[in-house]
């Protein structure tokens, strides 16, 4: 019962790693479009987020805060770059399902 | 204990949501329950003694970042889509590989134990959160020693705003733009008259 | 606190921030199209960082705390890397104003993602490390998806964001795993933990730097991560796949080379099997599956992964003489690709570029030269002496032999003759099949150039290999600090 | 000089009519050749005269030739009184058959070819005669063997003149095959293969013993038994004589000089040459003499039912050389020889005889269509005669001399072997003498059975081919008494010298002259009563061979289709070397090693190729797939199997 | 003269003629004669520069001559180093005499693409003759696997109609063999510390080390030679190239593999060597007889030869392993000779193809009426092939079989089945295509050799009876250093055996 209460560091990491499976799963099980994917890496990258912050706080250590910090600015950015090509996609397909994104292969 | 109770729920919320996001069969749900899922990071984040992350969670992710996915969604208007087949079909051997994985990463959180060495190795320790704050004390970070890293930041986000323009800004020719120096500098002699048939167009 | 800013090892990179900063301004306010002057600034501005990396001297020095490290392995990566940009930015402009396709932002964007990948080369801390990937894959991303009109290039660039996403969800992972067990994001600080270690190292650790090559193994397009770069590689506008062949992936290897040698020197039994691993199921994808291409494109694409391959077998040595010769082979590489690529991208027939392979049908006799130069890089790429392809394959080699990696070797060299049948075969159809139509006229002379300067490296570099393998051998000393 | 005029001076004419034919032209070639030739003719009498007759060998040491390691070998010509002899036979009927050819071939369009031919045989011939070393003897050996594959096929439009060439050859590879492990054999046990130095330390390796086969046997035996086979093959013997009779596809001088006088006694000058050793291995001469006497047998037989004019003198050379061997074999060295020179000159004659029917009769081989054309050749009739009468040893011919004292050496070797073959040699002999008739009276005699347009242009040969016939027909007439004394007279000791070993052990010849009279008296009777039995059948009651042919056509088939050898061989092993060549091909080559090797790979890696592209397979759930099980592989490696 | 750098010279003079041709422009019939006399031009020149290595070479010394070394690779011990001895000696001989006849060969066979066709030529020679003079591991690698190149060009764009098979199967086949023994390249540079040959010569490896570097070696030599069972790719690959380039193959590629084994395998692996020997023994003599009797039912002329040719090289490989002095002798010599004989069958073959354009045996007969010249030269070399005492074949049938027989009596009867067998199917060859009447029309019409065919053929007969009658020529300035390599291998055995005594 400690274990349930006493919260530490483990606790967070699995949270992490539970959210980093999730986004990892939720692409290869996708199939809707591909919106969903760039929220599955979302989820990839909050998850490292939360495994920074953890660490940080248990080393008593600023970096992984800055760190963590980047990612976000990245997170962000890299969103933008993403929507902008399922955009592109878009206008040239009419479509964004991920199954239909498959003209390339072999 | 009350710690617990908070925790349990922020997580336990973090991880039902993100749950949701990957399976909600509409993506303007999806896009929600990401919000919903920021939200309780940060929580989880200000449990950390996170401040400033937590905010920036809230702010830039929740305020710009899933509105912008909101508004992909909406603009591309593909708020339905069905389940394809297949979906189950792969559903056994990639759950297997994600459970194998997940079991792994969980089996790692627990290994964890501080290392020797961390002490020493530790470049910016964490202030007295009672003298510094953490957003003073990110703020110092950011600016000194890594600011070399934040410039960097400054040009992934340029470039990403000029990647996103590139893609999606186009001039269309079929829009007729009023250009009001060409309008001001037009004169009687400049205007050209055309005789136009009827029927025919010019 | 005193905080110093050691700006001088990381000139180089600031002054080409600052012209693309400059740059991005005059795209934007001149008026007409600005693509060329823009191009040919981005070149010369590119040139200027090479002379200004070669200014710097050997010495190696660090700044921004650490951060960022300047060093003779850094400045041999950043000349290749520029290298690279420099002839395909040349190779790209005409080929984008046939195509009609010109934007001033190319050239910017390829000037943004070379710094990127300056700053990958010279990073001495995972932060900086990551940073730099960054800067360097989101205007890959966008020139992946250049063509917008084209389905093809949307569709490339909609697969190569999001396997590169998730690469570097994955890389990061490992960072914040390896962050956590050590305590630190800095080479030199994990270095220093792994010193003293007694035992094997913490699970963390490893599982970390499990995360952290496979994230680097996708940007490196080695298998099983490789899985974007066909599609890529065929999607993408052809300039834009010249460029991803050579600048990226030399970054991304010099960048795992350093990762691997440098923190994780004492680890080399662990990640010696990684390595490996890799390094046999590219060479074997590589080998097999472009076997029944038929897009030029695509072939290289398998012909890159495979590629990746070998130089990973030179990185599983993980010692001096596999340094010096994975940077021998990417030297080699760089310009026997640019001009290959040079000569894909003079396919034209009736105004409009081709890319089958059947298209290059008796090129031989419509156009001898052009077919003498594919041919001759074609042999190389399947490392048959005595032209140059076949030294880095063999520097490769002969650091495997050297680190006892004999099963390794053995398996490499085998797949390299599955592999010289599909090269073989270019020469073939270009040699012995009846002629289609003849290209159109080469457009420009930049791809003139560029083929001639990749035929002579390929051809020369047997009568001349000193310069070059004791400039790599200085260059991967500089990885290992006591010799 | 006199030697190396005689050995290369008809090198010179086949080098002058063979590349410059064209030049001197038809008659030019001729000319160079045949005077040559008679030069060397000459110049072998001189050297006869010296070596034989005067006592002294001698060799000269021409260049060298193959040096390598232990191994010495020089181009040297080495005289002594049987190389003397030889060089007599060969230059002498040689050049008969050159003068003689003038008139035969005056119709052939590639003279100058042919006489060529004809001179390169000589050289070869001369080369092996007079070899000091077995490489040499090789060289002159395969040699002749080239020079009559190419006269057998020199009427190379005739499909039997090619396919009898290439049998001549292969069939005389097999012996040749055998002669050069011999060789081997020879080097490994003595370290060279000089004559001289083999002769040298012969007795001290008489009993070394070697292991074949997982046997151990005499290493001389052994060697002696290769050099035999060798000889077997060039000589026709029984097993390897099958290109014989096809060989008679070539021109007629062809057969006289090759296949009659000179090359087919090849062996026998071998196994003479080599008698210091073939004297240490009592086992290896009872080989020979027994393979000698059923040669003997065996080819008369055949040649009693044979119809073609010159393959009945075929079989009868090949029951010859029988008779030489098994002289040979009982150590009678001077009798063979003997035999082999008496030989020479009325097989000679009788192909030339034969040769100049044939001219007369329009190119026409068979007896049966032959006969009763003896008053428009009589010459050539009269000729033929004499040969007959020397070849059935009727006294005072050559051949009797030579094979009486033969079969009385046979007799007096006092060896079970010994009696064997000396009743099969009177047997043969007897049968020797019935074919001989046999031929002349169907020839000569009786009525015409060819057509008239034929009989028509009956005619005697040109004098150009009549006095060579008389030249040998004088041979055949005197060659026995003049040589008889010294070849294996009283004076022999003295003629031979220490040309020919024979061991004390082996007193055959010594013993020969002391036979019982019935003995020396039994190949007279045998060869008159083969005689009697031609006339019997062919001039009193010609229907008689037609009955006994019905009365035991087995027999009769048996013998008309040579005992099968041919056949057999083809089963054997020609059509299985086809056979499994072809299979070996498509099933080998194509199927096995193509199948498993290039192709089978090539096509492995195209379907493994078009696996692995087949994973692409453009869907990027598949492709982040990947990557997590390379992750999640990667973890679980390290995880679950390092730890 | 003395001074120069012959055997560079020699290497890079047909190379340097090929970039002149490859300057060459204009119309292309102007463009083809002077590509052609270029060619000749340059090939003689260094025929004749090979000479002057003749003359210089000293027939006593067993050692390298006419070393020459320069810097190359720092950082390791490869050098750029040549040198010859009495075994490279004639190779390289054989390699500058067989060029200028293949290039006169075909002025009149080659009217497409001359001027590619001369360059892959002069670079081959290039490849041929720098791979017999170098004396360093990775330089003799690289002419080793240069002359792919040219070779894969040669087959693939002048050849027959499958072309592209034959041309990829030689490729890939031998690159397969030869990337293993890369890898034994570079496993004994980093146990000798030296690629120098000479100094790898001298450097004892352990013997289970020989073990797989043998293989390795093996496994590229004996595709190169070729031995049986990987042979399949001399038929295709003799057949499909053009005449030119089959008499290169059969004249001077197919040594490299036996040269090979005498430059590596034997001198620096003896022990291996040694216990490698028997399948060696089984291989040739299986090479030998299985070949013969499949080129017996050929029926196309050039693969019937080309099967010839593996049976030949059969010999060769047991004459090498015999190490005995006829062997090795023997062996050389019996190279030598299949490379003048093999060649000059080849381009006897290409006359009648320039005529016809065909090889196949049913569409002959009779020629010998038409062609009474050219019937002439091939039946000369057809002898020749046969080893008819008084041609260079029979010197090196001969020494081979009385070397091999004093080490194995057995292999050597075995192998002496050859004889029959060789002159059973070359005989018939010729049987087939000179004897018999003229009964094609198209072949009554045939012209006998030219002049310059004649020219071609006329050096190939000499030497084929010079090798034949005084093969001292040939064999005297081997005799040192094939005594030294003898002498080095019976060492080397000696020591291990002593070794493996003290051990035990």
């Amino acid at each position: 019962m400690t274990v349930m209460f006493e919260i530490g560091l483990s606790h967070y990491l699995t949270v992490a790693a539970i959210l980093f499976t999730l986004g990892v799963v939720g692409i290869f099980l996708n199939r809707k479009n591909v919106i969903i994917i760039m929220m599955s890496i979302e989820l990839i990258l909050l998850a490292v987020n939360l495994n920074l912050v953890a660490f940080s706080s248990v080393l008593h250590d600023l970096v992984g805060q800055v760190l963590a910090m980047f990612v976000l600015t990245v997170a962000a950015a890299e969103a933008a770059i993403g929507l902008a090509i399922i955009v592109v996609f878009f206008r040239s397909r009419g479509t964004i399902a991920v199954e239909d994104i498959s003209q390339l292969k072999g | 204990m009350s710690t617990a109770l908070i925790f349990y729920l922020f997580a336990g919320l973090t991880v039902a949501s993100g749950a949701m996001v990957v399976s909600a069969r509409n993506p303007v749900h999806s896009v929600l329950w990401l919000i919903l899922c920021f939200f309780n990071t940060a929580g989880l984040f200000l449990l950390l003694g996170a401040e400033f992350l937590a905010m920036v969670l809230v702010i830039v992710y929740v305020g710009a970042v899933a509105v912008l996915f909101l508004f992909v969604v909406m603009m591309l208007d593909v708020n339905r889509a069905e389940l394809r087949a297949g979906f189950l079909h792969y559903l056994p051997l990639g759950g297997l590989v994600g459970a194998v994985l997940l079991g792994e990463l969980v089996a790692v959180a627990f290994a964890w134990s501080p290392s020797e060495s961390s002490e020493a190795l530790t470049r910016a320790p964490l202030p007295d959160p009672l003298k510094v704050t953490n957003t003073q004390a990110l703020g110092h970070l950011l600016y000194t020693d890594y600011v070399f890293l934040f410039q960097t930041a400054g040009l992934i986000l340029l470039v990403a705003m000029i990647g996103a323009i590139l893609l999606t800004h186009r001039r269309r020719s079929g829009v007729r733009r009023q250009s009001i120096a060409d309008q001001v500098e037009r004169t009687p002699r400049s205007v050209e008259l055309r005789k136009v048939q009827s029927g025919r167009g010019l | 606190m005193t905080v110093t800013l050691d700006i001088l090892p990381v000139l180089p990179e600031l002054f080409v921030a600052l012209c693309g900063l400059i740059l991005v301004l005059i795209g934007v306010f001149r008026s007409g199209d600005p693509t060329r002057p823009i191009a040919t600034l981005s070149i010369m501005t590119m040139v200027t960082a090479m002379l200004l990396v070669w200014a710097l001297g050997p010495d190696r020095q660090t700044g921004f705390g650490g951060l960022f490290v300047a060093d003779r392995f850094a400045a041999f990566a950043k000349q290749l890397i520029l290298l690279g940009s420099i002839l395909s930015t040349a190779l790209a402009i005409p080929f984008l104003e046939r195509e009609k396709t010109t934007r001033f932002e190319y050239p910017v964007l390829v000037l943004f993602a070379t710094l990127g990948m300056m700053v990958m080369v010279s990073a001495n801390d995972f932060m900086s490390l990551y940073m730099g990937l960054e800067l360097s894959s989101l205007p890959l991303y966008v020139l992946a998806a250049f063509h917008r009109d084209s389905p093809r290039a949307a569709e490339a660039g909609v697969k190569y964001f999001v396997l590169g996403a998730l690469a570097s969800g994955l890389l990061l992972y490992g960072i914040s795993l390896l962050y956590g067990f050590s305590g630190t994001t800095s080479f030199l600080g994990l270095a220093r933990s792994f010193e003293d270690l007694s035992g094997p190292p913490a699970v963390g650790i490893v599982v970390g730097l499990v995360f952290v090559v496979a994230g680097l193994a996708f940007k490196v397009s080695a298998a099983p991560f490789h899985m974007w770069t066909p599609d890529v590689y065929e999607g993408a506008p052809t300039p834009v796949t010249a460029f991803f062949s050579v600048a990226p992936k030399i970054a991304a290897l010099c960048l795992l080379t350093r990762v691997m040698v440098e923190p994780f020197a004492a680890m080399t039994d662990q990640w010696r099997q990684v390595v490996v691993a890799l390094a046999v199921i590219s060479m074997l994808v590589g080998a097999f599956a472009a076997l029944t291409q038929s897009n030029i494109k695509r072939l290289m694409a398998y012909s890159s992964i495979g590629h990746a391959g070998y130089i990973l077998v030179g990185l599983a040595a993980g010692s001096v003489l596999g340094v010096q010769a994975i940077l021998i082979y990417l030297t080699i590489y760089l310009f026997m690709n640019i001009a290959v690529f040079a000569v894909i991208l003079s396919m034209r027939r009736m105004g409009r570029h081709v890319e089958g392979i059947a298209d290059l049908a008796g090129l031989s006799k419509t156009n001898p030269a052009m077919a003498f130069v594919m041919a001759v890089l074609m042999f190389s790429m399947a490392g048959i002496p005595p032209l140059a392809g076949f030294w880095g394959k063999f520097y490769v080699f002969m650091a495997a032999i050297e680190a006892g990696l004999y099963p390794l070797a053995v398996v490499g060299l085998v797949t390299s003759v599955v592999a010289a049948y599909y090269y073989l075969r270019i020469v073939k159809v270009m040699y012995f099949d009846e002629p289609v139509e003849s290209f159109d006229h080469p457009i420009g002379s930049a791809p003139v150039v560029a083929m001639s300067v990749g035929t002579m490296v390929v051809l020369g570099f047997t009568f001349l290999p000193a310069p070059l393998v004791t400039g790599a051998k200085a260059a991967a000393a500089a990885l290992f600090p006591t010799g | 000089m006199t030697v190396i005029a005689t050995v290369f001076l008809p090198l010179l004419g086949a080098v002058a009519a063979g590349l410059f034919g064209r030049v001197i032209g038809a008659r030019g070639a001729q000319i160079v050749t045949t005077g040559l030739l008679v030069m060397a003719a000459v110049s072998a009498a001189l050297v006869f005269d010296r070596v034989a007759l005067g006592g002294q060998t001698e060799t000269v040491i021409l260049a060298d030739w193959i040096r390598s390691g232990g191994l010495d070998l020089s181009w040297a010509l080495k005289v002594d009184t049987l190389t003397a002899v030889m060089l007599v036979v060969v230059t002498w009927v040689s050049a008969a058959v050159h003068l003689y050819s003038i008139g035969y071939m005056a119709h052939d369009p590639s003279i100058p070819r042919f006489h060529a031919y004809l001179s390169l045989f000589t050289f070869a011939m001369l080369m092996l005669v007079t070899a000091d070393n077995l490489v040499q003897l090789f060289f002159g050996w395969e040699g002749v063997g080239l020079a009559s594959y190419l006269l057998i096929g020199f009427w190379y439009e005739k499909p039997s003149a090619s396919a009898a060439a290439i049998k001549a050859f292969i069939v005389n590879r097999v012996g040749d095959f055998a002669f050069l492990l011999g060789i081997f054999g020879l080097f490994a046990l003595f370290g060279t293969i000089g004559l001289d130095a083999i002769f040298a330390a012969a007795a001290a390796k008489a009993g070394v013993t070697t292991t074949v086969l997982g046997l151990k046997v005499n290493a001389i035996t052994v060697c002696c038994l290769l050099l035999f086979v060798g000889a077997m093959g060039k000589s026709a013997q029984l097993g390897l004589h099958t290109w014989l009779p096809d060989a008679m596809e070539g021109p007629t001088p062809v057969s006289a000089l090759i296949h009659a006088a000179t090359m087919v006694t090849a062996g026998v000058f071998l196994v003479a040459r080599m008698s210091p050793l073939f004297e240490l291995s009592d086992a290896a001469l009872a080989v020979v003499t027994v393979v000698g006497a059923a040669t003997a047998i065996f080819a008369a037989t055949i040649g009693c039912v044979q119809n073609d004019i010159k393959r009945i003198i075929a079989y009868s050379t090949c029951s010859q050389l029988g008779y030489m061997f098994f002289a040979l074999g009982v150590s009678a060295y001077q009798a063979a020889i003997f035999h082999l020179m008496t030989h020479a000159f009325f097989k000679a004659l009788l192909f030339l005889a034969a040769g100049s029917v044939i001219h007369a009769m329009s190119d026409e081989q068979d007896i049966r269509r032959m006969g009763g054309i003896w008053k428009h050749v009589k010459v050539t009739w009269a000729l033929m005669w004499v040969g007959s009468l020397a070849l059935a040893g009727i006294p005072f011919f050559a051949g009797y001399y030579s094979k009486d004292i033969i079969l009385e050496a046979a007799w007096a070797a006092g060896t079970p072997v010994g009696q064997i073959a000396y009743w099969v040699g009177i047997l043969a002999a007897v049968l020797t003498a019935f074919y001989s008739w046999r031929l002349l009276l169907l020839t000569f005699h009786g009525r015409p059975r060819a057509d008239e347009q034929v009989m028509a242009h009956v005619h005697e040969s040109p004098a150009v081919m009549i006095v060579p016939l008389l030249f040998l027909g004088a041979g055949a007439m005197f060659a026995g008494w003049i040589g008889y004394d010294l070849f294996v007279g009283p004076a022999s000791h003295d003629f031979w010298g220490r040309a020919l070993t024979v061991a004390d052990i082996h007193p055959a010849l010594d013993n020969a002259h002391h036979v019982p009279g019935w003995v020396a008296l039994m190949p007279t009777v045998a060869a008159a009563g083969g005689i009697a039995v031609a006339y019997l059948l062919y001039v009193f009651a010609p229907a008689l061979p037609g009955i006994l042919a019905r009365t035991f056509p087995a027999l009769h088939r048996f013998l008309l289709n040579k005992w099968y050898f041919d056949e057999l061989y083809d089963a054997v092993l020609i059509r299985p070397a086809f056979r499994l060549g072809r299979g070996l091909w498509k099933g080998g080559d194509g199927a096995l090693i193509d199948g498993l090797g290039p192709d089978g790979v090539a096509a492995t890696s195209m379907r493994m190729g078009r696996k692995v592209a087949a994973t692409e397979t453009g869907y990027l759930f598949h492709y982040a797939f990947a990557m997590l099980i390379g992750v999640a592989g990667l973890v679980t490696w390290y995880m679950a199997i390092k730890n | 003269m003395t001074d120069w750098p012959l055997l560079t010279l020699t290497t890079f003079l047909p190379l340097l003629g090929a970039l002149f041709i490859l300057t060459i422009r204009g119309e292309t019939e102007v463009v083809a004669r002077n590509a052609r006399n270029v060619a000749l031009l340059t090939a003689l020149a260094t025929f004749v520069v090979s000479l002057f290595i003749l003359g210089r070479f000293d027939a006593a010394s067993p050692d390298f001559q006419l070393k020459e070394t320069a810097a190359w690779f720092p950082g390791t011990t490869i050098a750029y180093s040549l040198g010859i001895d009495g075994v490279s000696l004639w190779f390289v001989l054989l390699s500058t005499f067989l060029t200028p006849l293949c290039i006169l060969s075909t002025y009149r066979a080659v009217h497409e693409r001359v001027k590619e066709y001369m360059v892959c030529f002069l670079v081959l020679e290039t490849m041929m003759v720098g791979m017999f003079c170098a004396l360093d591991l990775v330089l003799f690698y690289l002419f080793f696997e240069g002359v792919l190149i040219p070779m894969f060009i040669i087959i693939g764009v002048w050849g027959g109609q499958r072309r592209v098979y034959a041309a990829f199967k030689f490729f890939l086949y031998t690159l397969l063999g030869s990337v293993l023994m890369l890898v034994a390249m570079l496993v004994m540079y980093f146990e000798a510390q030296t690629t120098d040959i000479p100094s790898l010569m001298a450097h004892s490896f352990p013997i289970e080390m020989q073990k797989w570097l043998w293989m390795a070696f093996f496994a590229s030599f004996a595709v190169k030679v070729p031995m049986w069972p990987v042979h399949t790719w001399l038929p295709d690959a003799h057949v499909e190239a053009p005449t030119a380039g089959s008499v290169i193959l059969a004249g001077v590629l197919l040594k490299m593999g036996a040269y090979g084994f005498l430059r590596f395998s034997l001198p620096m692996l003896p022990d291996a060597s040694v216990f490698f020997t028997p399948l060696i023994q089984v291989l040739s003599v299986v090479a030998v007889i299985y070949t013969s009797l499949v080129a017996l039912v050929q029926e196309d002329i050039k693969k019937l030869i080309a099967y010839s040719s593996v049976a030949h090289m059969g010999y060769v490989t047991l004459g090498l392993f015999a190490m005995t002095p006829q062997g090795v002798e023997g062996a050389l010599i019996q190279m030598l000779s299949h490379g003048v004989v093999a060649a000059a069958l080849f381009l006897g073959v290409g006359v009648i193809y320039d005529r016809l354009h065909t090889r196949e045996i049913a569409r002959f007969g009779g020629l010998a009426t038409r062609m009474p010249l050219y019937a002439a030269f091939f039946m000369l070399f057809t002898l020749a092939s046969i080893g008819l005492p008084g041609t260079s074949g029979f010197v090196g049938e001969f020494l081979v079989l009385i070397g091999v027989f004093q080490v194995d009596r057995l292999v050597a009867v075995l192998t002496a089945t050859g004889v029959i067998l060789g002159a059973a199917y070359m005989l018939y060859l010729y049987r087939r295509v000179f004897f018999g009447r003229l009964v094609h029309e198209d072949l009554k019409m045939l012209p006998d050799l030219s002049a310059r065919e004649i020219l071609v053929f006329l050096p190939l007969a000499v030497l084929v009876i010079w090798m034949g009658v005084h093969p001292a020529t040939f064999l005297d300035p081997m005799h040192a250093s094939v005594a030294k390599l003898i002498d080095n291998f019976e060492l080397a055995k000696a020591a291990q055996a002593g070794l493996a005594a003290a051990t035990r």
